[in-house]
C-alpha cells in the first residue's frame, strides 16, 4: 500500500471519441430486437415460447442425422427422409409459428412501451427504424431457414453421406445460405407488414397467422380442389417462398407449371408489398412528440 | 364515532340464474367489437367463397368425390383454421382482457359464485364464436355437396369443435398472460403438427375428435381420425365441462389487478 | 466546461397543423444553462420541443441548435442531444441498465462505453442500487429517473426534459429538481425542461421561454424578468390569547399612510421606500403583540408575468 | 371493521409492503404515503384483490377473497383498473347495482350517480367521459351498495378544487353514518381535510398511525428552523440566545438561522426584540414548517 491516499472521482465524465452514426443505430436496434425476441435479458417467460419453436425446427434434422449415423442405407437419396430442398417446407407450420411470434414482439411492443417515440429522438428515423427492424426478423427466422440445413449438411458431411467433391459441396452450401436467406427475407417483410396493422401483439400474431397459413390453406383447396388453375399459387404466401426454395436446388416442387421468372416475381411482389403496408402504416405514425 | 342511523336499500342474495346472466351479458357486451367481427366475418366469407368454388368444379384427378372434397376442406380449413383460431380470440379474450384492462373487479368483488360467473363467460364467448364458424364451415360443405350426411357431419363436427375449444381457451385466458400468443402455439403446434403424426396424438386434440365426428357420419376414411361418432362428441364436451370447473376454482385463486 | 453561448436559436418560427396554428412566429434565443419552457397545456412546448430534435419540419422560419439545422442536421443533432419524454411509459420488462445502455448504444456509443456510461448515469440520478430491476418493477418516481439517466448517458451537450416532474410527489419532485441542476452545475449539460408548474421553473432555472398558445409571452434571465420589488408579505398567526391582533397590525400600518392588501392572515404592505416600510411592519407586529409566522418582501412571479402577458 | 395483522406482501425480491398492522373502525380515515409507498397494494389486499405474502387481513371479521357476503358489504375504488368504456354510466353504475343484488338497480344507479353529481340521463359512454367524471363514476359504483366498509384509492386525482370539496363532504357524511371509509393521498394538503385520523405509509412500511393534529404536535416537538435575513444578524442573534427564544443560532452573512423548539414563543418575541435591538428585519422565513416538509420527516427520519 502506497501511504499517499487517494480519491477517484465516480462523477460525470465526458466522452470524446468516435460516434457510431446511424448505421451503428441500425445495428444497435437490430441486435437488440433480436435478444428481446428470444427472451435473452428478459424474465424466463419470455424464453419458452421461441426456444420451444427453434427445437421443434432442429428437431427433424437431429432425428434425420441420427438415422444417417444408425442405418447404413442413404435415406435421403431414396426419398425416405426430406432433401435439403425440402427441409423448409417439411418445418413449414413451425416457421409460420415463429413468423408470428418474432414479427408482433419486434414491431409492436415499441409501439405499446414507448420505445417508438424514444427511438426516434437518436440518430433514427422512420425509414432506418424499419430497416434495423427487417433486419432483426430476418437474422432471427434465419435460425430456423438456414440453421437446420446447414446443420444436417455439417452432419451429413462429417458422417460421409455428403456430396461428393468440393465443387459440388460448395454449390450446395451456395443454395443452403442462398435459400435461407431469400426465404428469411420475403416472410419478415410479410409477417411485419401484417404486423403493422394492429396495435395489439396477439391479435398481431393472430393475423400474420392467419396471413400465412390461410393463403395457403384456401389456395391449396382452390388448386387442388376446384381445379383452378395453379398459377393461382403465387397468391399462396406461404407456398411461393418455400417453391422459391424449391428452384433455388434446381428442382420444381408443389407448383411445377410455374416458371422460376414468375416465382421470383411473386415474392419480390410480395416482399415489395410488404414493404409498401409498412410504410404506409409507419409513415404517419402518431409518437410524443 | 357517532352512529347515525340511515335506512340502507334493500337487497336480496344473487341466485345462480342472475349471476349467469349478468355476468353472460357484460362479457358478450366487451368481447363483441367491430374490428373484431369484421376481421373474422371476412374469414368465414372466405370459407364460403372457397366452397363454392370447389362446389362449381368439377371432379378432379385428385378427388373425384364431392363428398370427400368436402370432408377435406372441412377438415383442412374449417376444423383445422377457422374453428381453433376465432375460438381463441374471443373466448381467450373474455376473462383474459377483463383480467389485462382491470374490469373483472367489477365482477370478482361482489358476493357472487364463481361458477356461475365462469359458465357466464364460456357462454358469451360460445354466442359469438359459434356463428362466426358454424355457419361458415357449414355452408361451405353444403356448396360442395348438399347431401344430408355432409351437412349434418359438417354442423356436428364443427359444433363439437367449438365447444371444446371454447372451453380450453376461456380456461387458458385465465392462466396465462400472453394466452392468446399461447393458444396459438397450441393449435400449430399440439393441434396441427403433433396430432398429424400419428394416432395417439390425434385422440389428444381436439380437432382429432371433431375430425371423427365428420369421418363416421360420412364414412369417408382419413387417417387418425378414426373414433366413433359418440366419443367424438363426449370427449369434446366433457373438455369443456372440466375447463369451465377449472375456470371456477381459477377465479378463485387469481390476482385481480 | 465551455459551450456555445447560444443553444437553440429560432427566427420567425411557425408551426401549422391544419387551421392551428401550434407555434406563431416565434423568435427566440435560449442560452447555456437551464431554461425553463413554460406555458399551459397546449401552449407548443412539445411542439417546439420536436422540431429542435429535427422530428417535425417547421411550416416557415428558420431554427438553430447546436448550431446545426436540424431540418438538414437531425440525425446529427440527436446524437448530441438526450430527450426524455413527458409519457411515462417505458419497456416493463427491461431492465433499467439495460435500456439506458441501449439508448446509449443506438445513439452513437461504443458497446463498452456505452455499458459504463450506462451504470454511471444510473448512479448519478440514484437508482445505483436498483439498475439490474426491470423498469416495471420501479415506481414512477424512480422511472422518471430512468428516463433522466437514459438522456445523460450518451454525453449529450442539450438534455430536453418534458414534464420531467409529472406525476411526482413533494420529495420526488425536490429531488429531481436538484438532480436537474446538477446536470448543468456540475456535468455542464444544457437543460431545456419544460413544464407547467411556475414554481418549480422559478426555482430552478436561470432562463425561461414562457408560452401561450404558440406565442412568444416572455423570455429571458429569470433574475431579470421577476426583479422588481413588491413590498413585503407578512403571515400572521391568530392566537387566541390577543384576538383581534391582526386587526391591530392592519390598523396601525394604514394609519402611516403603506398602501395594505389583505387576504386572510396574510397582509402585503408597499410603500416608496423599502426600508421603512420593513420597520413600520416590525413595529406595527411588535406593538400588537401579534405572533409573526413568515415575512418576506414580495417579488414578481412568473405568475404575474403571465398574467400580464395574457 | 378493517383490520390487518403483520401483512407483507413481496413481489419476487421487492418488498411492496411490510408487516403492516393496524386496526380502524368507523369514520374516515386518510392513508398517506408517496408514490410507490405501496397504499394501492394494501387496499388491493384488504379488499382482497391478492392475498398477502404473510399475516392476515380481514375486513368484518374475514377474508374478502374467500368471504362472499363480505364482498357484498365493501366498495371498492381503486386508482388503476378501467372501466366498461362502451357503456353508458347509467348502465354501469346499474350493472354493479344487479352484482349486488339491490332491489330495483336502475333507480339506485340514478341516485348514486345523482350523488357524484353525474347526470344519470347522459347518454355518452364512460370511455369518452374526462378522467375526473371516470372517478366519480367509479365512486358511485362503490356506493352502490350501500357499503359497510368503503376503500377508495386516490380518488380525489382527476377532480377540481371544487368537486374535491363536495367529495371531501360526501366522504365525511359517509363516515358519520358509521361506515369505515379509507382513503389514499399522496397530496398532502388534502389529508388534513379528508380525515383526522391517518395512517402514514412509507417504503411499505407504516410509519405513523393516529389522529392528525396530535401527530403534528409530537412533530412540533422537533426543533424548528427559521432563517432570518437582517442588516445587524449578530446582534439579533445575541438578543435571540439570551432571552431564550432560540435554542441555537447560527450567523451566515446577512442571515441568521435559528432553532427552536417553541415556534409560538418564537414568532410572538421576534419582532419586539428586533425592535428593541434596533435590527430591521428583511425576511423571517420557517424552513421547514410547510406540509410538505412534515411528510418528508414522516417518511426520512428512519
Amino acid at each position: 500500500m502506497s501511504d499517499e491516499a487517494m480519491i477517484v472521482d465516480r462523477g460525470y465524465r465526458t466522452y470524446d471519441g468516435p460516434r457510431s452514426g446511424v448505421v451503428g443505430a441500425v445495428r444497435s436496434v437490430a441486435w437488440h430486437s433480436m435478444r428481446s425476441v428470444l427472451g435473452i435479458g428478459r424474465p424466463a417467460r419470455h424464453k419458452i415460447l421461441p426456444v420451444m419453436a427453434v427445437l421443434i425446427a432442429y428437431l427433424p434434422a437431429l432425428v434425420f442425422v441420427g438415422i444417417a449415423v444408425l442405418l447404413p442405407v442413404d435415406l435421403v437419396g431414396k426419398g425416405v427422409i426430406p432433401s435439403y430442398a425440402d427441409y423448409t417446407g417439411f418445418i413449414g407450420l413451425v416457421i409460420v409459428l415463429f413468423c408470428g411470434l418474432v414479427a408482433p414482439e419486434v414491431l409492436v411492443g415499441d409501439r405499446r412501451n414507448g420505445m417508438f417515440g424514444l427511438y426516434l429522438s437518436t440518430p433514427l428515423r422512420r425509414d432506418t427504424y424499419l430497416v434495423a427492424k427487417i433486419l432483426a426478423v430476418m437474422a432471427t427466422l434465419m435460425m430456423v431457414t438456414l440453421g437446420p440445413p446447414l446443420l444436417l449438411l455439417i452432419a451429413y458431411t462429417f458422417e460421409g453421406s455428403g456430396p461428393g467433391g468440393v465443387g459440388n459441396w460448395l454449390v450446395l452450401l451456395v443454395r443452403i445460405v442462398a435459400s435461407g436467406v431469400v426465404i428469411s427475407a420475403v416472410f419478415a417483410v410479410v409477417s411485419l407488414a401484417a404486423a403493422s396493422l394492429t396495435d395489439r401483439r396477439a391479435f398481431a400474431s393472430v393475423g400474420v397467422i392467419l396471413v400465412l397459413l390461410g393463403s395457403n390453406v384456401v389456395m391449396g383447396a382452390l388448386i387442388v380442389k376446384a381445379g383452378v388453375s395453379s398459377t393461382l399459387g403465387v397468391l399462396d404466401l406461404l407456398g411461393m417462398p418455400f417453391e422459391l426454395v424449391q428452384r433455388i436446388y434446381g428442382q420444381p416442387g408443389g407448383f411445377p407449371k410455374m416458371s422460376v421468372l414468375l416465382v421470383a416475381g411473386a415474392n419480390a411482389a410480395w416482399a415489395t408489398l410488404g414493404g409498401v403496408v409498412i410504410w404506409y402504416r409507419y409513415r404517419r405514425l402518431a409518437i410524443n412528440p | 364515532m357517532t352512529g347515525v342511523v340511515v335506512p340502507r336499500r334493500e337487497r336480496h342474495p344473487v341466485g345462480v340464474v342472475a349471476t349467469f346472466v349478468i355476468t353472460y351479458r357484460v362479457f358478450l357486451r366487451q368481447i363483441v367489437t367491430r374490428s373484431r367481427l369484421v376481421a373474422l366475418g371476412v374469414l368465414g366469407g372466405l370459407v364460403i367463397l372457397v366452397g363454392w368454388a370447389v362446389g362449381v368444379s368439377g371432379p378432379t384427378t385428385k378427388h373425384p368425390e364431392p363428398l370427400t372434397r368436402g370432408v377435406d376442406l372441412t377438415i383442412n380449413l374449417g376444423l383445422t383454421v377457422v374453428v381453433p383460431v376465432v375460438a381463441l380470440v374471443f373466448a381467450a379474450g373474455v376473462l383474459g382482457d377483463a383480467r389485462e384492462d382491470g374490469t373483472l373487479v367489477y365482477l370478482w368483488l361482489r358476493p357472487l359464485r364463481r361458477w356461475p360467473l365462469a359458465l357466464g363467460a364460456y357462454f358469451s364467448a360460445l354466442t359469438v364464436i359459434a356463428p362466426l364458424t358454424i355457419i361458415p364451415v357449414v355452408v361451405s360443405a353444403a356448396l360442395i355437396d348438399n347431401s344430408s350426411d355432409l351437412v349434418v357431419a359438417a354442423l356436428l363436427a364443427s359444433a363439437v369443435a367449438v365447444v371444446g375449444y371454447t372451453g380450453l381457451f376461456v380456461l387458458l385466458g385465465t392462466l396465462l398472460r400472453r394466452s392468446i400468443v399461447w393458444g396459438l402455439a397450441y393449435i400449430i403446434i399440439w393441434e396441427d403438427i403433433a396430432s398429424g403424426l400419428g394416432r395417439v396424438a390425434a385422440r389428444l386434440s381436439i380437432r382429432g375428435y371433431a375430425g371423427s365426428v365428420l369421418t363416421d357420419q360420412t364414412g369417408v376414411v382419413v387417417d387418425s381420425f378414426d373414433l366413433s361418432r359418440s366419443w367424438g362428441i363426449i370427449v369434446p364436451l366433457v373438455v369443456a365441462v372440466v375447463a369451465v370447473a377449472l375456470t371456477s376454482l381459477r377465479l378463485d385463486r387469481v390476482d385481480v389487478a | 466546461m465551455m459551450h456555445a453561448v447560444t443553444v437553440i436559436a429560432t427566427r420567425g418560427l411557425t408551426v401549422q397543423f391544419g387551421a392551428e396554428r401550434a407555434l406563431d412566429e416565434l423568435d427566440v434565443t435560449i442560452p447555456s444553462g437551464v431554461t425553463g419552457l413554460v406555458g399551459a397545456n397546449g401552449a407548443g412546448k412539445t411542439t417546439l420541443m420536436s422540431i429542435v430534435l429535427g422530428l417535425r419540419p417547421p411550416t416557415s422560419g428558420s431554427i438553430e441548435v447546436l448550431g446545426m439545422d436540424p431540418r438538414s442536421q437531425g440525425h446529427l443533432i440527436r446524437a448530441f442531444v438526450g430527450y426524455a419524454p413527458e409519457r411515462n411509459l417505458l419497456p416493463g420488462d427491461m431492465r433499467a441498465v439495460d435500456f439506458v445502455r441501449h439508448l446509449s448504444e443506438v445513439r452513437g456509443l461504443p458497446r463498452d462505453e456505452a455499458r459504463n456510461r450506462a451504470s454511471d448515469s444510473l448512479w448519478l440520478v440514484g437508482l445505483g442500487e436498483e439498475r439490474f430491476r426491470a423498469i416495471g418493477s420501479l415506481s414512477t418516481g424512480q422511472r422518471q429517473r430512468v428516463k433522466l439517466a437514459q438522456a445523460i448517458a450518451a454525453d449529450p451537450r442539450l438534455v430536453l426534459l418534458d414534464e420531467p416532474t409529472d406525476g411526482l410527489d413533494p420529495v420526488q419532485r425536490d429531488e429531481m429538481l436538484a438532480l436537474i441542476r446538477q446536470i448543468n452545475d456540475e456535468f455542464g449539460i444544457d437543460v431545456v425542461l419544460s413544464s407547467h408548474v411556475l414554481e418549480e421553473v422559478e426555482r430552478v432555472c436561470d432562463s425561461i421561454v414562457a408560452l401561450d398558445a404558440g406565442r412568444l409571452v416572455a423570455s429571458g434571465p429569470l433574475q431579470d424578468l421577476i426583479a422588481g420589488d413588491e413590498g413585503i408579505e407578512v403571515e400572521l398567526v391568530d392566537i387566541a390569547d390577543r384576538p383581534g391582533s391582526i386587526d391591530q397590525v392592519v390598523a396601525a400600518l394604514s394609519a402611516r399612510g403603506l398602501s395594505i392588501a389583505r387576504d386572510g392572515s396574510v397582509i402585503t404592505v408597499v410603500g416608496p421606500d423599502a426600508d421603512a416600510v420593513a420597520d413600520a411592519t416590525r413595529d406595527a407586529v411588535a406593538d400588537a403583540g401579534a405572533r409573526l409566522g413568515r415575512m418576506s418582501s414580495r417579488r414578481r412571479t412568473l405568475e404575474d408575468l403571465f398574467m400580464e402577458g395574457s | 371493521m378493517v383490520q390487518a395483522i403483520n401483512v407483507s406482501k413481496i413481489f419476487g425480491d421487492v418488498v411492496a409492503v411490510a408487516d403492516v398492522s393496524f386496526s380502524i373502525g368507523p369514520g374516515v380515515t386518510a392513508l398517506l404515503g408517496p408514490n410507490g409507498a405501496g397504499k394501492s397494494t394494501l387496499f388491493r389486499m384488504l379488499c382482497g384483490l391478492t392475498p398477502p405474502s404473510r399475516g392476515q387481513v380481514a375486513i368484518l371479521g374475514s377474508d374478502a377473497r374467500h368471504d362472499r357476503e363480505v364482498r357484498g358489504r365493501i366498495g371498492l375504488v381503486g386508482q388503476e383498473e378501467g372501466l366498461f368504456d362502451r357503456l353508458s354510466a347509467r348502465r354501469f353504475v346499474e350493472i354493479a347495482a344487479a352484482t349486488h343484488g339491490m332491489v330495483d338497480p336502475a333507480r339506485v344507479a340514478a341516485e348514486v350517480l345523482a350523488e357524484v353529481e353525474i347526470d344519470p340521463d347522459d347518454p355518452k359512454p364512460v370511455g369518452a367521459y374526462s378522467k375526473g367524471m371516470r372517478q366519480r363514476v367509479k365512486v358511485a359504483t362503490g356506493l352502490v351498495n350501500d357499503p359497510d366498509v368503503l376503500v377508495l384509492d386516490e380518488p380525489l386525482a382527476g377532480l377540481d378544487p371544487v368537486q374535491r370539496r363536495r367529495m371531501i363532504t360526501l366522504f365525511h357524511r359517509l363516515g358519520d353514518e358509521g361506515r369505515c371509509v379509507l382513503v389514499s393521498s399522496h397530496v398532502l394538503d388534502e389529508v388534513a381535510r379528508i380525515g383526522s385520523r391517518v395512517l402514514v405509509i412509507a417504503q411499505g412500511r407504516l410509519t405513523a398511525a393516529g389522529d392528525y393534529r396530535a401527530l403534528r404536535n409530537m412533530m412540533d416537538d422537533r426543533p424548528h428552523r427559521i432563517r432570518l435575513l437582517v442588516d445587524n444578524p449578530r446582534a439579533l442573534a445575541a438578543r435571540l440566545i439570551a432571552g431564550g427564544t432560540a435554542m441555537a443560532v447560527r450567523v451566515e452573512g446577512e442571515s441568521v438561522v435559528a432553532d427552536t423548539l417553541d415556534v409560538d414563543r418564537f414568532g410572538r418575541s421576534v419582532a419586539p426584540l428586533a425592535r428593541d435591538a434596533g435590527v430591521r428585519l428583511r425576511e423571517v422565513v420557517p424552513l421547514d414548517d410547510d406540509l410538505e416538509s412534515v411528510f418528508r420527516y414522516l417518511v426520512e427520519r428512519r
